[in-house]
This record gives C-alpha cells, sequence and structure tokens, in this order.
C-alpha cells in the first residue's frame, strides 16, 4: 500500500520513462519528475546498449574497426565509416582518389536522407501521425536498396575501406539513384501535407523545446538542432572533406530553436542532400577506387581529429596512433551523446508529451550515446 | 399476454441479438480498422490467417481468450475486475434506445427493429455511456502504476469537458425535432424533408469532434495514447480483462457513429425522403442505408487516426471550453432564434 | 537559407484546410497499385548479387577439389575471430586444409573475410535465413560450409 | 582554417629514406609513444600565433608547448590553471573558442598518466585548437562545466572510462556503466578479454554471449568455452 501513499499525497510524481517505452527510442531512461503533467526534473539515464566500442578500437587494426563502427550509429552507418577513414587516411597522408570520393558523397548523403526519414518517421509516430512512418520507411527502402545493391548489407553497409572504396559501382547504379532522386523532392511534399501546414503539428511542436543558439553553443549541440537555434554551421560547408566542395548546396537554418524548426531544417536537408546527389551521380570521374597504399595499415605515430557532418551532428574520430597496426585510442564523438545532454534544459516546464517530442526531435540513436 | 409478448419476449429476443451481434461487429470493426489503415499506409494488413485475413478478427479474441489473466500484485484486486466491465455494460446498454431501422413485419407481427423508444432516448445515450469513463478512471485508479494513473486522469478531465459540448451541441436538433425520443427524431427529419445535418452543420461537426474525443480516439486518444503513456490507462491490463476494453472502446465508436446517423443524418433514411423522384432507392432496405451511414462514420474515425497527429492533453482542454462549448452555445442561441422567427421545421 | 514557417490565415483555419488535405492524401492511397507490401515467405524478395550472407566454402567445380589454400587471411582478417582454420602439410611441404570452423553466431557479415581471400573459396552467399536451434548448430564445419546452408522452404 | 584542406597532400611522408607503409611491416618495434617521433611520417611543427603569444603572456609557465600536427593546432598545457586557460580560451577576442567539441583522455601507463584532450572549435574563426594537460590518477583536474555546458556528460564519461578525477563536477557519477562497476574500462590495463562476465552472471544471472578464452592465448589453447549452449 506504500505505494499507493507515494502515488497520491507526494505533490511530485516520479515516473521512470524507459527503458522500455515506446518513444525513447531504444533504451533511453529518463527520470521524470512531474507535477501533474507538467516536468519539473528530468534524468536521463544511459548505458544500457554500451558494448565498449572505443576499447574494441584499441584492439582491432583499424580495417576491422570498420564494421564495429557501423554498428555505434546504426542508423546512418555510412557516415560513421566514412568518417574514420577520413581520419586515419588523414593520418596515414593519403587521399583517397576522386572517384571514391564521388562515390562517397553520394552514398553518404543518400544514408542522410534515410536517416533524416527514420527520424521523421518516428517522430512524427511519436506525435501520433503514424502513417507518415510508413510513407517515410518506403522511400528509406529505395535508399537501402541501393545500398544492398552496392555494399551487400543494407543497415551495417561497411561500405567503404580506407583509402578508398571497395566496391565498384555496379551497372545500373546511376540510373537508381537518379529515379530516386528525381522522385523524392515529391514525396519530402508529401510529408509537408501531413505535417507542416497540420494545425495539430504546428500546435504539438511550435514552441516546444525552445534552445537558444547561446545556449546551443554552450551545451555542443550540432547538426539540426543548431542549425534550428540560428547558427548556420555545417561542417561540410566550414570544413569540407570528401568532395562537397565541389557541389553546390544550401544549409537551412531555423529561427526559434524550437522543435518546429528542426523538423523544417531536416525537411530542407533532405531536399538539398538529394540536390547534391543529383549532382554527383551526374559527374562521377573515372580512376582507381583505391588510393596507392600498403596492405597494411600502419599509420605514424601520433595524433589525429577528424570530423564530419553525420545525420545528427558533428561526428568526429580522435585516434591516437602509436605506430603500430591498432589504434592506441579510438575516441568517438558521438553528436547524440552531446546532443541528449541538453533534453534537460529543453523538457522542463513542458508536459509528459512533449519530452517524446523533443526526444524525438533530437534524433538520438542509443547505440551510438552507449557505444 | 401480450403484454409479455410487448415488453418481456420481444425485447429479451432483441436484447439476446445485440449482444450476440455486437462482439462480432466489433471483431469485424478490428479487421476493417487494420484493412483501412494498412491500404492508406501503402500496405496489406493482416493477411495470413485466411483469405486476405478475413479471419483474423475470430483469431485475435481467441488469442485473448487464452492468454494469461495478469493482476499485479499490488493492485486494487476488487476495482481492477470490475473496472473493465464497468466501461463495457454501458457501451452495450446504450444500443437498446438506437433506432436501426422502422418496423417490419415478421410473419406477419410488426417489430421494430429497436429494443425499445425511450421517450428520453438522447439524455438516456448521454448519461449511460459517460457511465463509461468510470471504469477508465477506476481501472487506472487500481493499476496501482503510473501511466494508467495520467491516462485515467486524462481520460476523466477529456469526458467531463467533451461531455458538456456534446450536450450543447445536440440541442439544436433536439429543439427542431421537439422530442428527445430518437425514433421521433428520425421522424421528424422525415417530416422536415431534409437530414439534420443540412440545417445543423455546425452542430454536426461539433458533435462528431466531441464524439471522437468521447470515443478517445485519433487525435484525441490521450488516454491511451502510446507513444507518451505506453498504452495509458490499460497498461496493466492483459488477455481477456484487455479485451473487454477493447470491446466498449470499439461499441462506443459504433455508438457515437449510429447517434450521428440517428441525429444528423436521417437514421434508417434514404437521401431526400420526400423526394418522389428518388424513390427507386427503396430498394434498398432502411437497416441497410443505417449501416451504411455508420460504417462511412466508421471510416472517418479511421480516416482521422490515419492522417493526423495528437493532440496534447492542454491543447485539448483548450479547445473544449475555449472553441467547441461557445461555439455549440451559438448555435443554440441561432437555433433557438431560428426556431422561434420560423417555427420548427414540419 | 530560411527555412519556411508557415502561418494558417484565418479562411484556411476555418475551412480545416489544413486538415483536409492530410484526409486526401492519405485516401488516395488506398489505390491497390501503391501498395508496398512484400509477402515475405511466400514472395521471396530480390536479394542484390554483393549481399553478404551465410558462408560457404567453395569447390573446384571441375575437380571437385576444395579451393581453398588454407593460407588463415580470412582468420587473420576477422574481427571477431570467428574463423578457425586446420591445416597440415602434404608430403610436397605444401599446406592442405584439414578443418574450417566458422562461428556464425559471431559473425557480423562484414565480408573482411571475403575481401581477404585470395581465391574465390571462401563466400558469402545470398542465403538470409539463418535461424537455427541452437548456439551449437551455429558453429559451421568444413563440410556444413562446402554445402552452404540451404533454405528451408516455407510451406503453407 | 587551411589547415584541413591543404595538409593531407602536403604532409605525405617522403618515401625515399624509409618507405614508410609501402612494404610489409617490419617486426613490430617496442611503441614507445613518448618518446620522440622517429623520422618517418608528419612531424609535429611549432605554432606561432598571437593567440599562442597571448596565452604565453597571461599564463607563462603554464604553456608547455604549442605545436602543429597534420596541420593541426595544438597546446599543451599544465593541469593547475586548466580553468582559467580554458576561460581565457573561450573570451579572448582573437579566437574565441565558443564550443567544446570533445573532451576526453588518453591513458598512459607508462608515465602513470592520464592526458586529457579538450578540442574546442571556435565558430567566428573557424578554427580548431586541441589542448592537452597531463594528470595522474590520484590528482583531480579542475572541472570545464562551468566553461561549457556541454562538459558535463563528457567528463563524467572520462571519469567513468578512466577514473580521472575532476574537481568542482556538479555530478561526477559513472554515466555509461553501471554504478557499481569494478574498474575503468578504457585504462590500459583493463583486460578486454576478462571484462564483464562476472559482473553479468552476477547481476543477469545469465551467463555472458560472449565465448571467453581460457587465458590469453587462443590458438595454443586451441579451445574456448561456449558458456551456454
Amino acid at each position: 500500500m506504500s505505494t499507493q501513499e507515494t502515488l497520491f499525497d507526494a505533490s511530485e510524481l516520479t515516473v521512470s520513462m524507459g527503458p522500455q517505452h515506446p518513444s525513447t527510442h531504444g533504451v533511453l531512461q529518463v527520470k521524470l519528475k512531474l507535477d501533474g503533467e507538467r516536468v519539473i526534473d528530468a534524468q536521463c539515464v544511459i548505458g544500457y546498449l554500451h558494448r565498449g566500442v572505443e576499447k574494441l578500437g584499441e584492439n582491432q587494426t583499424y580495417g576491422q574497426f570498420l564494421p564495429t563502427l557501423d554498428r555505434t550509429d546504426y542508423i546512418a552507418a555510412v557516415s560513421n565509416c566514412l568518417g574514420f577513414c577520413e581520419a586515419v587516411e588523414k593520418l596515414l597522408g593519403v587521399t583517397a582518389p576522386p572517384r571514391a570520393q564521388y562515390i562517397r558523397v553520394i552514398l553518404t548523403e543518400l544514408n542522410r536522407i534515410s536517416s533524416h526519414l527514420l527520424w521523421l518517421g518516428t517522430h512524427a509516430l511519436d506525435i501520433g501521425a503514424m502513417t507518415v512512418f510508413l510513407y517515410a520507411f518506403r522511400e528509406r527502402e529505395e535508399i537501402l536498396k541501393i545500398f544492398e545493391n552496392y555494399s551487400g548489407a543494407r543497415l551495417t553497409t561497411h561500405m567503404f575501406r580506407i583509402g578508398g572504396t571497395q566496391y565498384e559501382l555496379y551497372d545500373g547504379f546511376q540510373d537508381q539513384v537518379r529515379a530516386f532522386v528525381k522522385d523524392f523532392p515529391k514525396k519530402v511534399a508529401e510529408y509537408e501535407t501531413l505535417l507542416t501546414e497540420n494545425r495539430i503539428w504546428i500546435n504539438r511542436t511550435r514552441g516546444v523545446g525552445v534552445i537558444s543558439a547561446k545556449d546551443a553553443v554552450d551545451m555542443g549541440l550540432t547538426g539540426p538542432p543548431l542549425r534550428a537555434s540560428g547558427v548556420q554551421w555545417d561542417l561540410r560547408k566550414a570544413k569540407p572533406y570528401a568532395a562537397y566542395a565541389d557541389f553546390e548546396f544550401d544549409i537551412p537554418v531555423g529561427e526559434h530553436g524550437d522543435t518546429y524548426d528542426r523538423y523544417m531544417v531536416r525537411m530542407e536537408e533532405m531536399r538539398q542532400s538529394a540536390r547534391i546527389v543529383a549532382q554527383a551521380v551526374e559527374k562521377i570521374p573515372d580512376g582507381p577506387l583505391m588510393a596507392k597504399m600498403s596492405k597494411i595499415i600502419k599509420p605514424p605515430v601520433g595524433d589525429i581529429y577528424h570530423s564530419i557532418e553525420a545525420p545528427k551532428g558533428e561526428l568526429g574520430y580522435y585516434i591516437v596512433s602509436d605506430g603500430s597496426t591498432q589504434a592506441y585510442r579510438a575516441r568517438v564523438r558521438p553528436p547524440s551523446f552531446v546532443n541528449l545532454q541538453s533534453l534537460r534544459k529543453m523538457v522542463i516546464g513542458h508536459m509528459v508529451a512533449d519530452v517524446v517530442a523533443v526526444i524525438g526531435t533530437l534524433d538520438i540513436v542509443l547505440g551510438e550515446i552507449d557505444r | 399476454m401480450e403484454f409479455a409478448i410487448n415488453y418481456v419476449v420481444a425485447p429479451l429476443i432483441k436484447i439476446v441479438i445485440i449482444l450476440a451481434i455486437l462482439p462480432l461487429l466489433v471483431a469485424a470493426l478490428t479487421l476493417f480498422e487494420r484493412k483501412v489503415i494498412a491500404f492508406m499506409q501503402v500496405r496489406l494488413g493482416p493477411m495470413r490467417v485466411g483469405p486476405w485475413g478475413l479471419l483474423q478478427p475470430i483469431a485475435d479474441p481467441i488469442k485473448l481468450l487464452l492468454k494469461e489473466d495478469i493482476i499485479p500484485e499490488r493492485a486494487d484486486r476488487w476495482i481492477f475486475v470490475t473496472a473493465p466491465i464497468i466501461t463495457l455494460i454501458p457501451a452495450f446498454i446504450v444500443f437498446a434506445v438506437i433506432p436501426f431501422g422502422p418496423s417490419i413485419n415478421v410473419f406477419g407481427t410488426p417489430v421494430n427493429l429497436y429494443v425499445t423508444d425511450l421517450n428520453i432516448g438522447v439524455l438516456y445515450v448521454l448519461s449511460v455511456s459517460s457511465v463509461g469513463v468510470l471504469g477508465i478512471i477506476l481501472a487506472g485508479w487500481a493499476s496501482n502504476s503510473k501511466y494508467p494513473l495520467l491516462g485515467a486522469l486524462r481520460s476523466a478531465a477529456q469526458m467531463v469537458s467533451y461531455e458538456v459540448a456534446l450536450g450543447f451541441s445536440i440541442m439544436g436538433v433536439l429543439m427542431m425535432a421537439g422530442t428527445l425520443s430518437l425514433v421521433e427524431i428520425v421522424e421528424a427529419q422525415r417530416n422536415a424533408g431534409w437530414w439534420f445535418v443540412f440545417l445543423q452543420p455546425l452542430g454536426f461537426i461539433l458533435f462528431f469532434i466531441c464524439g471522437v474525443a468521447e470515443t478517445n480516439r485519433a487525435p484525441f486518444d490521450l488516454p491511451e495514447a502510446e507513444s507518451e503513456l505506453v498504452a495509458g490507462f490499460h497498461t496493466e491490463y492483459s488477455g481477456f480483462r484487455f479485451s473487454l476494453f477493447f470491446l466498449a472502446e470499439y461499441a462506443a465508436m459504433i455508438v457515437i457513429s449510429s447517434m450521428a446517423v440517428t441525429l444528423f443524418w436521417g437514421g434508417w433514411l434514404r437521401p431526400f425522403p420526400n423526394v418522389e423522384a428518388l424513390a427507386f432507392l427503396d430498394v434498398v432496405p432502411p437497416i441497410v442505408w443505417f449501416a451504411a451511414k455508420v460504417v462511412v462514420f466508421l471510416y472517418c474515425y479511421l480516416w482521422f487516426r490515419a492522417s493526423w497527429p495528437r493532440y496534447r492533453y492542454d491543447q485539448l482542454m483548450k479547445i473544449g471550453w475555449r472553441y467547441l462549448l461557445p461555439l455549440a452555445i451559438a448555435n443554440v442561441i441561432v437555433t433557438a432564434v431560428l426556431v422561434i422567427v420560423f417555427g420548427e421545421p414540419q | 537559407m530560411k527555412v519556411r514557417r508557415p502561418e494558417l490565415n484565418l479562411l484556411k483555419k476555418i475551412f480545416l484546410v489544413d486538415l483536409i488535405k492530410g484526409l486526401l492524401l492519405t485516401f488516395s492511397y488506398q489505390r491497390p497499385s501503391a501498395n508496398y507490401t512484400e509477402q515475405y515467405p511466400k514472395q521471396r524478395p530480390k536479394i542484390s548479387e554483393r549481399f553478404r550472407g551465410a558462408p560457404r566454402l567453395n569447390n573446384d567445380p571441375v575437380t571437385g577439389e576444395t579451393l581453398c589454400i588454407a593460407c588463415n587471411l580470412c582468420a587473420l582478417a576477422c574481427p571477431e575471430h570467428c574463423i578457425e582454420v586446420g591445416w597440415e602439410r602434404d608430403a610436397a611441404g605444401k599446406k592442405v586444409l584439414t578443418t574450417y570452423t566458422f562461428d556464425l553466431s559471431r559473425c557480423m557479415f562484414c565480408g573482411l573475410c571475403e575481401d581477404a581471400c585470395p581465391t574465390p573459396c571462401l563466400e558469402l552467399t545470398q542465403e538470409f535465413e539463418l535461424s537455427l536451434y541452437g548456439r551449437r548448430d551455429m558453429k559451421l564445419d568444413r563440410q556444413k560450409l562446402e554445402e552452404g546452408i540451404q533454405p528451408l522452404v516455407y510451406t503453407k | 582554417m587551411a589547415e584541413e584542406k591543404d595538409n593531407p597532400n602536403a604532409q605525405k611522408p617522403t618515401p625515399p629514406p624509409k618507405p614508410a607503409g609501402a612494404v610489409p611491416p617490419p617486426p613490430p618495434k617496442p611503441a614507445a609513444p613518448a618518446a620522440p617521433p622517429k623520422p618517418k611520417g608528419p612531424v609535429p611543427e611549432p605554432w606561432s600565433h598571437p593567440l599562442v603569444d597571448a596565452i604565453n603572456e597571461k599564463f607563462g609557465a603554464e604553456l608547455v608547448k604549442a605545436y602543429t600536427f597534420i596541420g593541426q593546432n595544438q597546446i599543451e598545457v599544465k593541469k593547475a590553471r586548466i580553468g582559467d586557460i580554458m576561460r581565457f580560451l573561450r573570451d579572448n577576442s582573437i579566437i574565441p573558442f565558443d564550443y567544446l567539441v570533445d573532451e576526453t583522455a588518453v591513458h598512459w601507463p607508462k608515465d602513470e598518466e592520464f592526458e586529457i584532450v579538450y578540442i574546442l572549435y571556435s565558430f567566428k574563426k573557424n578554427e580548431r585548437l586541441r589542448v592537452k594537460t597531463r594528470t595522474k590518477e590520484w590528482e583531480a583536474v579542475e572541472s570545464v562545466v562551468s566553461v561549457w555546458g556541454t562538459a558535463d556528460w563528457l567528463e563524467r564519461e572520462v571519469y567513468d572510462m578512466f577514473g580521472v578525477q575532476y574537481a568542482n563536477h556538479p555530478n561526477l557519477k559513472r554515466i555509461l556503466l553501471p554504478e557499481d562497476w569494478v574498474g575503468f574500462p578504457l585504462r590500459k590495463d583493463y583486460n578486454i578479454r576478462l571484462q564483464d562476465v562476472d559482473w553479468v552472471r552476477k547481476h543477469l544471472g545469465i551467463d555472458s554471449g560472449q565465448k571467453y578464452y581460457v587465458g590469453e592465448a587462443r590458438h595454443e589453447a586451441g579451445d574456448y568455452i561456449t558458456p551456454t549452449d
């Protein structure tokens, strides 16, 4: 009977949301203190999915670590792969040949679209619009088919290798990508029909989880959440990597830093990604796929930090090499981990229903947070 | 003898028929829901049990009935057990007054296609159906768990607010019909020559919005919002008891749809009941007209669920009190003035 | 570029234009041609050529002898150490494959072993239905690997 | 800014004297990370910048060295006044580093030291900087949570994984591992092979799904245990 007393006598209600909850996107646990339906405190409990990826990185060769990295942010495995490959390449002092660079850009951008589609679907589902989820997955399926055809896997793709890419393009790759890119803006317009102007969507997202540009920078938010707060910063422009300098695209920024702006930023990003892919697929240069380098990867002694704009934000790799085939220290700077920190700031004062909206809008992946 | 037949035997038979058919209807409705939503979502829905999954509504209840009945250790046992029943019974007994059609002849005796024609039918429906929420509140409380409690409290607040607006939205119809009996309201629509929806469009829209909210369906499905409260008030329920809630919810959907049809869409009447040119439509029996209209509304329920996000609790309250209630009252006032000026539409 | 932040005007608001637009979209998708479902066990999906599924050791199609030269590169390449190659020297001093163990329960299908294999011997096939009844079954020996995992035929 | 773009080509290890990575690897040398860099590969170059001068002026002996490695600027400082240095780096007008990208650590067991690495970024100047400081296991580093809010979880993670103590941290608890975890996994002396089997068995009542080897030598033993079947 003691539980009953705590339920009704205390002015606060402590609800443990997760780790088994439909909308904590995995195994996130948020300990909510509620006053009625209003949140007065929120503490994240993470680590349920900890697999010691960084430790594994110290015990595997650089090449072997790549498939493991696919399992950190498994929604955007291609980005993880690209980031690590480029970091090691930088340390080695090699550059992937242009053909590989272009293929990398195409696949990474497709991956960004697929990651955003998954975000869109789950985010909309959290807010109750279940149909968007299935429409988004339909388009995501098309991208996964391209991945499967190219690399042989759909999700944990192990797409690139250090020094370039492993696989030659398959026949019909360009046509398949072209067809997708051509069709995709129409599909985005459909999602927007269901959400963007929908009054319920607007009510549920505008003014929810607001974070100012100053706070966003202080909390280290990156990716769409940062841009939605009005900071026009994208690593693809700020520090271009791969072949991004060759393409024209815009960086969408929001103004209010609320859930709605983050939604709009990601929607626009998907269009821009499609634009990049459309440009890149038309001018894939000929040439080798792998840079000339030793089969056994032994970077020189030293350390390197390299980061890329993953769909969720700045994905960085800090590698310390002791000159052997294994990294001395392989640190992943996970965007979701850092972004999730702002959850507390965003939800306090809002209602329970907004907590799921904010968790959704941060676009977290627990595989990456817990590593 | 005649008294016995009219007031005991005939109603009993009808009650038994309704009690037998209603669960089947609900089962069919679940399949309908899954199929409709699936097709809207470019899926196929259940396909395995029977051709095109047609036997799914039979498989589901069997599964639910065979499941273990779990009562949480800390739950308030008796209330926990009674709550689903409290929810279910009102949802069923409301059907007593809903007229599915006019009298038909069975072996020469006229049989009314309703259990009874209460002269306060509308009031009866409103009051009885609002008892159902008690079960939800009790279920949330008795579970002694946090998500159900939140769901129950949401449900209580939602019911209280929307009950008022729902009542007011019907008032226009009642003034035009001049009666509270559902059968007479349908007859009044025949006399008026118009379904009341054409005379009371705002009233109808308000009624249906409130009805959706009353039945806890999307976009107002807050008491069981699965992405927020896991499953709301029935989180701790399983198997058979869960299926009772399920039954009650879907029965309530049928009630609201039937009420909408009866009050606004001419019940069992064909379109434009007084226009002779459309008399060929009478080939279709009245009960089919009724059923078809109800299905349309049920379809709308599912359609909304497939298309829209979910409101937040405070927004729901705001809509109820700030928009729906004033609009409903305005509707009543305007209707009252018009009825006084032009007289009842006869 | 700034993202849009559309405001509904009053007229659109009163006539529920935004909501109706959504309804029409979902309604239009009910057409059967828009359907995307694959009836999986009955309808087999098309697996791409490069798919990385169950492993197989290929034999020479002519002689029927194994193509494996027991170089152990696959075992070295495997991040999960799930391959073990056993060999012995024959009379000529050449390495000959004796046993080959592949622990499928630890495999993450990254394809590094396939990349490492200098002969067309080790291949990750397109077979993806790999559920088995016990962990012990997942340790594939040479014989099983040479036969390849056979798909179960779905009967219904 | 220019760093990231130009350098990979510019700083390619010059092949002639010792073919860097093009030959099969020579027998593994004892890797001594702190030792002076071998002739092959890129070497750190001194970095001179108004910012370095400013730090030098303000903190003097606190600054150990400032250098550029593969185009990436780094400074090494002593940890005594790390909070002040960080606040200065954030607030200075030359390159205001307003964003803490990452904070992590590297364990150097030979020196019994942890190297704390702060990766900073300046939105205004589009510049990155790595700040490194060294600490011992039993010495606390000043927390930078008051400088950048990001540091909260990052420092908790460093504590969790390395056991580095932070002074003035608002909530220094384990973040990814359970509270009662023994040991700090990312230390070099933490054996990955023996990791969590006991913990899993005790808390979850199951055997870890991972096969673990008898001792370290897998191939010699030729056998391993698969806990359950």
